[in-house]
């Protein structure tokens, strides 16, 4: 059978080899689809074929419930990630802050308001109380991903991504990892679609939640969650 | 079957307002550049809704605007030939001949296709594109699509005009076969006297959008008070019939008795022709003169001398051929004490008729 | 060009489906529009002229946020025609509904354009030969049009070739079903070290749409040549 | 229409002058290459039209990606911009240029077009009368082409009102510098309850262009009528 | 200041292969359509790069390809005329007028404005555009904005031929003036007889891209020999001077010493004009003819007989006036007996000469 994913962007690499071992091992196809979560949400809203979502934060899978477009019951909470501040590859760890006001030029984030990295990156800021010193900087992108090549490119001098993306793309540094409690903790809920829990789908969720599936995240820098 | 017509169209600082019937045969609309022409024929043809008109063939009401009846252009069924043939460029010559005929209603005869190609020559063109074609080559195709899509009349906008003197001579006998092979009236727009004296049946002469003078060929084209186009437009037509080809390249013709000769024509023996004697080709002399190298001495009657401001003065004269015009100065009229019933002989040189101005 | 993987030759076939069906399929409505933008006076003229260019001025993400939300399994004409089987939300359908919706202005252009030049005196001749309106249409018009057609269809395939935004918004990005091959690359953009198989496929998309610009161009020079006459 | 906050504001002042300046500031080179493609004979003129055309034919945001490549500050041309003092990475100068690229194909179009309808006849006249190459195309060309101009001109304007995709790629979206109105409709859409905002933007977005495309339908149709005489 | 030309071009199954000099005054190209007369003026503007030619106005070297010398049209300073005048739509009348002035060299000293306006009479045309012109108005102004850009020369090809007689009338004046007041070479493509004989000092005849005939405008066109318009274009140029106006409208001339009468002409007494008497116009008579409405006897003596395959012949009749040619038919030249050295009679209508026969 087949099942299609809709998933954050900041999961492609490593849920792809996950879903290829699902696929070695039951024979069934895995049809993955990422973006950023706000974008997947709104589409399997409007009636987007996905049998599974695995959004980037809590909201958006929240607000599916709300609308009654998931099955309640399969929803759980995948796996967790960290916040890093990132700047280009050679650039030695540092103080944030210090970081942060000691360089002018722009800051790459995903959309503050809408995607799960740049609503994380936006809390943590506040808390931190850095938010008004960075806000006139922020470059805003569509999705975390494109936050991450702007500072890969060397277009943007810093970015806030995942510790995962710091992880896969070798051009950029890690300058500092934001503390767990200065931002709401970051989840990776995965849920079945209302009228679409298959077999298969729901084999493909516990697969995800089992060990060898979550080896493969570890290696590429997730957090199980609850740490 | 005959082609009433009575418009009228405000047309700028013009008001057109016509109204003039045209019998089978070729009915020539003549008149100055801006008097109306091209208007009366697209009204005919349906390309323009005139303000009020009635127009009628034989029974087949146009347009009526009195009853609000106005067929469009593709209900109409008359085969217009433009002055600048507009061939379908896309289509070969033998498709742009055939493309009137599935419009055509079922009952509908056309000209036989093998018959037209023929009498047009255009055999040899089928396969071209219309693009490959000279001026003349195109409007005998024009002409050909016209007939070919069974029309009850022809429009004809001085289908000539564009044409040099060799391609307007290449055209015109196919113009006169139609006339004298098809039975449909023939609407002809043109300001050649030439072209008039060969072709028309019936002239119609509008001027400013009205109708000023409308009558058979003879009665208009020698009327010196209908002048559109000017003194030496004026001329005389002939009847004539073949009755000899000499070797030294002449052409003997009988004329009501008379005889004359001109350059050779390729007509055969009996051919009955048309020949328009230009006025201002004509010279007058009381006695029959002696030893002029012209050969064609008609003698006669002056039948009327008129006068206008200028110097000159035109002569009619009552030949056997018919009446014959001269055009000459008032000085000559007076020297040689021309007044009506005088005889004379008009003396036409055989050169001077001109090959355009033979016609059947 | 290093070969491509089975997902992206997917991508590849797909693309090439969703622009020819979108192409194919809205040509006839662009040359009604075209027509009668050229031809006819009419009250709401204007209004269908800003219609026609509306996918060209709207950013391509709403216009596919219309589609999706008209479209879609929730939408009114969505749901209608899911009622007679036809689903166009993600599905390719949908991609070449997207496709058309943003080549159409293009397309209508081109068209425009080349019915502006056939010669009415043309179309006159053949009224009093005879044939009607629809005739006209059929027999010179369209023929004579076929340079400006020929380009305005490849110019539409081109920019069908091209379109994401509306696409990814109206059917999203689900590999060998909705993913052609802008959604492809722009998923390979996503992956760190993914520039290389992004910029195998951006280089394939431009092979294949400059090659229908190229034929475009040739096909319409050759038509104009066989209208122009020989 | 609801009022609109500063903010939206802001991106309206943004795009119209972002716009603006890319329709200025491409228009000449449009121009050029329409010239070039219309009337020239050389090596490469079909390498050129395929140039111009990319923008058309690459996604969007392959078109941003590649602009952030080369005129980033990392890129060749932008290190040498920058020395010079012009920033066009999250600079609205780097909007202005994604948007020129990607109207650049329909403004030459629509000019090409045009000069292709200019009689040559008129410009040999004009060398008769001792212009050179140059002056003749100032003199006579120009003011001929003038209506297509305008045409081309106004519907690269309203293709870099709606432009996205590059210009969220290549300067990201920060308001009030970079967050034009297709931005700012996107950051809405992605917002929970974001859609009435949004479709503020999307209808003032659809009346600015569409009152373009009127004025360049007007400003044509005058222009021809004063060139044909009277 | 004379135009030198040479020229090797192949063109389609034609090759072009000319050599002529233009002296100042109006040469006049001449030859049957597709003759390569187009290809020549285009040539000597530039507008076209000959495979091989020496082109040079006076010193001044427009082409020699042996020295790898071409001069691009806008470096050459020659005024074109185009049969299709080519004004600027965009600009006015003015505009278009002056448009040449601001690239002509600072030393050049092109016409006055006022005077070449004055002399075409245009006046009242500078704020119109050219849209709004009649077909006369716009030849007028294209031969303007020529003259205004300070030419060195002027080239004219077939500029009246889009026009009809009407306007034609209108325009030849224009030019007549130009040639007697603007002293630099004019070359003149046409295929009328009658423009040949009023406006060209020298012509040039060409014949499937060949020189066939070059000499003077009397030479050539009374020459049976030349024949690229066919024997109607045959005819004699006189020149005449006007002496008096008769009150019954007709003026009178003198001729080397002959008098000849024709309908009024507004050129004032003394001036000296051009008549070209059509061969075919001319009867011949041995005898002097009494009692004819034709008013121009002119007593001489048979020059020369030409005939070809036709029914006609060419005489040449030596008069005071100068040779007068008459196209008669052989059978009228053998019962006249006509033969070399014999006396004769040239009969002319005064009528029959067309007012576009009449230049100055
Ligand atoms: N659509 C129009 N609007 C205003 N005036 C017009 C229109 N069409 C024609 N006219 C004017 O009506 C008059 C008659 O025009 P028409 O074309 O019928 O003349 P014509 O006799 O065919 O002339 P020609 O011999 O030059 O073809 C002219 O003065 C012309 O300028
Ligand atoms: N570009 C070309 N290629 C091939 N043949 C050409 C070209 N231009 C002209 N010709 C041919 O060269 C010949 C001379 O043409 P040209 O236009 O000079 O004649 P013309 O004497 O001016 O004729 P017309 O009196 O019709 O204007 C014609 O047979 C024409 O078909
Ligand atoms: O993985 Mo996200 O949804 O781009 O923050
Ligand atoms: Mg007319
Ligand atoms: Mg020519």
């Amino acid at each position: 059978d087949r099942v299609t994913v809709f998933a954050a962007a900041s999961l492609k690499t490593a849920l792809d080899e996950a879903a290829a071992g699902f696929e070695a091992e039951t024979g069934h196809e895995v049809v993955l689809s990422f973006a950023g979560s706000s974008v997947l949400a709104r589409q399997i809203g409007l009636g987007a074929p996905a049998d599974l979502f695995v959004s980037a934060n809590e909201d958006w899978m929240d607000s599916l419930a709300d609308g009654g477009h998931i099955v309640e019951t399969s929803r759980r909470d995948l796996l967790s990630n960290r916040l890093v501040l990132v700047g280009p590859s050679g650039q030695k760890p540092g103080d944030m802050a210090r970081a942060l006001a000691g360089n002018t030029g722009r800051v790459a984030m995903a959309l503050v308001d809408a995607v799960p990295a740049g609503i994380y990156g936006k809390a943590a800021l506040t808390e931190l109380g850095l938010w008004n010193l960075v806000a006139p900087r922020v470059a805003q992108t569509d999705n975390v991903r494109a936050a991450l090549a702007l500072v890969a490119t060397g277009t943007a001098p810093l970015g806030i991504v995942y510790a995962t993306d710091a992880l896969a793309e070798p051009q950029v540094s890690v300058i500092a990892i934001f503390p767990d409690d200065s931002h709401p903790p970051i989840r990776y809920p995965a849920a079945l679609i209302s009228g679409r829990d298959t077999e298969a789908a729901r084999d493909l969720l516990n697969y995800l939640s089992d060990t060898e599936a979550q080896g493969v995240f570890a290696r590429h820098g997730f957090l199980p969650v609850g740490d | 079957m005959k082609l009433a017509v009575a418009l009228h169209q405000p047309l700028g600082a013009l008001a057109l307002d016509v109204a003039f019937t045209a019998p089978p045969g070729v009915t020539v609309l003549f008149g100055r550049s801006g008097s109306g022409k091209t208007t009366v024929v697209n009204a005919v043809a349906g390309l323009l809704k005139p303000a009020r008109g009635r127009i009628a063939l034989g029974e087949h009401v146009l347009q009526d605007s009195d009853r609000g009846i106005w067929l469009p252009a593709h209900r109409r069924r008359l085969g217009y030939v433009f002055q600048d043939a507009r061939l379908f460029p896309h289509l070969s010559v033998h498709q742009n001949l055939l493309y009137g005929r599935r419009f055509a209603p079922r009952g509908a005869q056309p000209e036989p296709e093998a018959r037209v190609i023929e009498m047009l020559g255009i055999g040899p063109l089928l396969d071209r594109r219309p693009g490959a074609l000279s001026g003349g080559e195109r409007q005998r195709v024009a002409l050909g699509r016209a007939l070919l899509s069974a029309p009850r009349a022809i429009l004809a906008d001085e289908p000539l005009a564009a044409l040099d003197e060799a391609r307007k001579a290449e055209i015109l006998p196919y113009f006169e076969r139609l006339r004298d092979e098809v039975a449909i009236p023939i609407l002809y727009v043109s300001h050649s006297a030439a072209e008039v004296a060969r072709l028309a049946t019936t002239v119609v002469v509008l001027q400013d959008g009205r109708v000023i003078r409308q009558g058979t060929t003879e009665d208009v084209l020698s009327d010196p008070s209908v002048t559109p186009l000017g003194a030496r437009a004026a001329g005389a037509i002939l009847s004539a019939r073949v009755i000899a080809h000499h070797h030294d390249g002449l052409t003997e013709l009988d004329a009501g008795g008379a005889r004359l000769l001109l350059p050779r024509t390729l007509h055969p023996i009996g051919t009955p022709l048309r020949l328009r004697i230009a006025a201002q080709e004509v010279i007058v002399s009381r006695a029959r003169p002696e030893g002029l190298s012209a050969l064609n001495i008609l003698p006669g009657t002056v039948e009327q001398i008129r006068s206008g401001d200028g110097p000159g003065a035109l002569v009619s004269i009552r030949t056997k051929a018919g009446t014959v015009l001269a055009r000459i100065t008032r000085r000559s009229a007076a020297a040689l004490a021309l007044s009506e019933g005088v005889d004379c002989h008009a003396v036409i040189k055989s050169v001077a008729i001109a090959p355009e101005d033979i016609g059947r | 060009m290093a070969v491509l993987g089975p997902e992206e030759w997917q991508a590849v076939a797909l693309s090439l489906k969703v622009s020819t069906w979108a192409t194919v399929l809205s040509l006839p409505l662009a040359v009604l529009a075209a027509h009668a933008l050229a031809r006819w006076r009419f009250p709401g003229r204007a209004l269908l002229n800003g219609l026609v260019h509306l996918p060209l001025i709207m950013p391509p993400v709403v216009t596919g946020y219309v589609l999706l939300i008209v479209f879609g399994p929730a939408g009114p004409l969505g749901r209608a025609l899911q009622s007679i089987g036809v689903v166009l939300a993600f599905n390719w359908t949908g991609a070449a509904l997207a496709a058309a919706v943003m080549g159409f202005p293009l397309m209508v252009r081109a068209i425009r354009l080349s019915i502006e030049a056939v010669d009415p005196r043309l179309e006159q001749a053949a009224a009093t030969l005879g044939a009607s309106r629809m005739w006209v249409f059929l027999t010179v018009t369209l023929p004579l049009i076929l340079p400006g057609l020929v380009a305005g269809a490849i110019l539409g395939f081109a920019k069908a070739m091209g379109e994401f935004g509306a696409t990814i918004t109206f059917v999203s990005n689900i590999p060998g079903q909705t993913q052609t091959i802008p959604s492809a690359i722009y998923a390979f953009l996503q992956v760190p070290g993914g520039e290389t198989a992004a910029a195998r496929l951006v280089a394939l998309s431009i092979a294949l749409a400059l090659g229908a610009l190229l034929l475009s161009e040739t096909v319409a020079r050759r038509a104009a040549r066989r209208v122009g006459g020989q």
